[in-house]
């Protein structure tokens, strides 16, 4: 049976992309946030998955407002990183793990969610940033299975749903037969806004708020409505919805391993937060 | 479901979906480059090709995020349009609050004074 | 407050268009089935819908296995009718009704489902043929708001899940605050199976036990999975998905106005169930 | 989910979409009448650029509807390349089940007797 290490949640703001294509990782402005690798890669080195989970949004590359999934699930061979139009360099192609991915699909449907599979999917910033965080070296030795939630047109899905879709996910990983080891990746967040005479709104209270509760209560937060999420977080803060389904998907009892929340990054509150899966209860 | 409005911030509801459509369509179209070098060579005849509304082509004309933002564009896909000029997400965000852009840096820069207490898990009524 | 009217059941089978275009409706092969819609067209005199829901499948039109949705809600002004490749004539486009689009979509995302919304979506023979078939003279007089349901690739919806997606969808037009009526058309089946050494199955039990279960006892279809539904009804024969969906719209108690059960017709057992919605248990 | 396979019916799971993406891809492509043009016109090159595999693409040049499935296509995909050459669903059928057109179709007409007693609701075990 497949494991779940534990999670990796990182903001993905695309400067970040930039700031790796410059080698500015030692930059003053960069380093506080680049240094939070430093000890991820350590936990990672213990703990090296076969595949990751990657629970991100998209920004406009693979999905438009023509076909807009409210959860999608990726089931390619091989996910292709593409120009997103301003100019961050694209990374080589990333290895899927369809059996796994179909694995997943299976059991979440099951589980009444109705999602959309993709078996052709581009993957933008959200996907290749935090897996440049994780290997820096180069194309990083995992396979991956995307999956999107859409956090850009409302209805959003509610924060109570993305737990128990993260929940559904882990359930079917743990249920998988091989005996992979998976990480997850919560991708986005955490507090900020971009639009509107409150860009630029940066909550960190909230942004605390959810760090502890993402530990072990993330059922603190499945009482917010996203219009709740929205005023606290701001627009894009929404993207905390990625860190819900990654906390749902771990499951069971966590312990955080690390934790570096850092202002200012762009537009962001930047945060990364390491949990280790420490227990599963049974259901 | 009604809820009530979140001053200063637009929320992409149905609405504003369908409102934007055609702008947004010309925006996402902006991730392919030679798309990027069509609009910048003739960027009236490339926007045409998008059924696009009078109020949409002018926002586009005025470089007014603002603009966009009523016409109905999401900041996702405008950012597409946006980086054809260079500009990040701190420059528009100077733009729609009013202020310059060290302004606008110095304001979030301000919140730096929580990290330590995130950090520390102090700062949260959880 | 909107109100549902009922809904018409039909099959789409795409030698119904063939034989629409060759004006065949009184031809002996054609004549039993065409004969059923003209009581359901006095039926629908008497009862003229403002807007049609539409549940139905989509064929390899619209969406291909790089996007497939397990639900999709249409959101779009005009619905364009496109060549599927194999030859029946196209429809002038069909008239949206975004408004009550979005209200469906934020109901039914409130109730944890996890539709793709779609504003511009082509449409298949599954909506065009039912809208001829109860609109023959022209452009059908009525807004519509299609809802495609995965019959395609596995793993599809439950029945259950199906069903309770009908209902909220029922509550959400129940809810939504202009006096519109709403007629539902579920497309598609009854049991037919295109491929395999099983190609040409049909299964009259199963089909009338699906008729009369429909009418007030949905609940009999639910306890059923989508295999066990193929096995039963054949391959194609899961689009009875649809219909159960469909039902669900419709809600509450229902009358049988008519049943038009019809063999041959192409591969598939036809099948036309017209239900008269008479009664919504306030919940 | 492990499920007892059903006699003589080819379900399109993940396996199966997975296997038969490619194929699947170049049928879906054959809704366009441009397309159909371009495969008659030179099918080998047409089909050059999807990526098929050398199963399926013997499969397209068998015209046999067991081989496509086998190589992984979907029936709705597949029947686009059916139109091409004005096969419709009783022809697969009838070549599917190793019978004649005429024959195919007296075996669905068998079933006629049955439609009165569903019409009458006779027909159930509900
Ligand atoms: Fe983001
Ligand atoms: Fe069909």
């Amino acid at each position: 049976m497949s494991k779940i290490i534990g999670s990796v949640a990182t903001s993905h703001i695309p400067g970040i992309g930039g700031a790796i294509a410059k080698n500015l990782q030692h930059d003053p402005y960069w380093k506080p946030f680049f240094d939070g690798f430093i000890p991820t890669r350590e936990w990672l080195a213990n703990n090296p998955p076969d595949v990751v989970v990657v629970v991100y949004n998209d920004h406009g590359l693979n999905f438009f407002l023509d076909k807009m999934p409210t959860f999608a699930i990726g089931a390619a061979q091989v996910y292709i990183s593409e120009d997103e139009g301003w100019g961050i360099p694209t990374v080589p192609p990333l290895e899927g793990d369809p059996a796994l991915s179909w694995a997943i699909i299976e059991g979440v449907v099951q589980d009444e969610f109705d999602v959309t599979t993709c078996q052709e999917m581009l993957v933008d910033h959200a996907v290749t940033i935090p897996l440049q965080l994780l290997w820096p070296e180069g194309p990083p030795p995992v396979k991956i299975v995307p999956v999107a939630v859409n956090t850009v047109q409302h209805p959003l899905p509610s924060p109570a749903r993305c737990l128990k879709f993260g929940q559904s996910i882990g359930r079917a990983i743990e249920a998988y037969a091989p005996a992979l080891k998976v990480l997850v990746i919560s991708s986005g967040g955490l507090s900020h806004q971009l639009e509107g005479e409150r860009a630029g709104f940066i909550n960190p209270q909230f942004d605390a708020l959810c760090l502890n509760a993402l530990i072990n209560q993330p059922e603190k937060l499945t009482g917010y409505t996203t219009h709740a999420i929205v005023e606290l977080a701001g627009s894009q803060g929404a993207e905390i919805l990625n860190w819900i389904t990654g906390r749902g998907i771990v499951q069971g009892v966590a312990r955080e391993v690390l934790r570096n929340y850092h202002i200012p990054i762009s537009n962001t509150a930047s945060a990364l937060q390491v949990l280790e899966q420490v227990g599963v209860p049974r259901s | 479901m009604t809820t009530a409005p979140i001053p200063g911030t637009p929320v992409f509801t149905g609405e504003f979906a369908m409102k934007g459509y055609a702008l947004n369509k010309m925006c996402f179209s902006l991730n392919n480059a030679a798309n990027r070098a069509a609009f910048l060579a003739d960027e009236d005849s490339y926007c045409d090709k998008f059924e696009m509304t009078g109020e949409q082509k002018a926002a586009i004309r005025s470089r007014s995020v603002a603009a966009l933002i009523a016409a109905g564009g999401n900041v996702y896909y405008l950012a597409k349009f946006a980086g054809i000029f260079h500009l990040n997400v701190q420059d528009l965000g100077a733009q729609q609050t009013g202020v310059t852009v060290e302004e606008f840096k110095a304001k979030l820069n301000g919140y730096a004074r929580f990290n330590a207490d995130v950090n520390t898990g102090r700062l949260s009524n959880v």
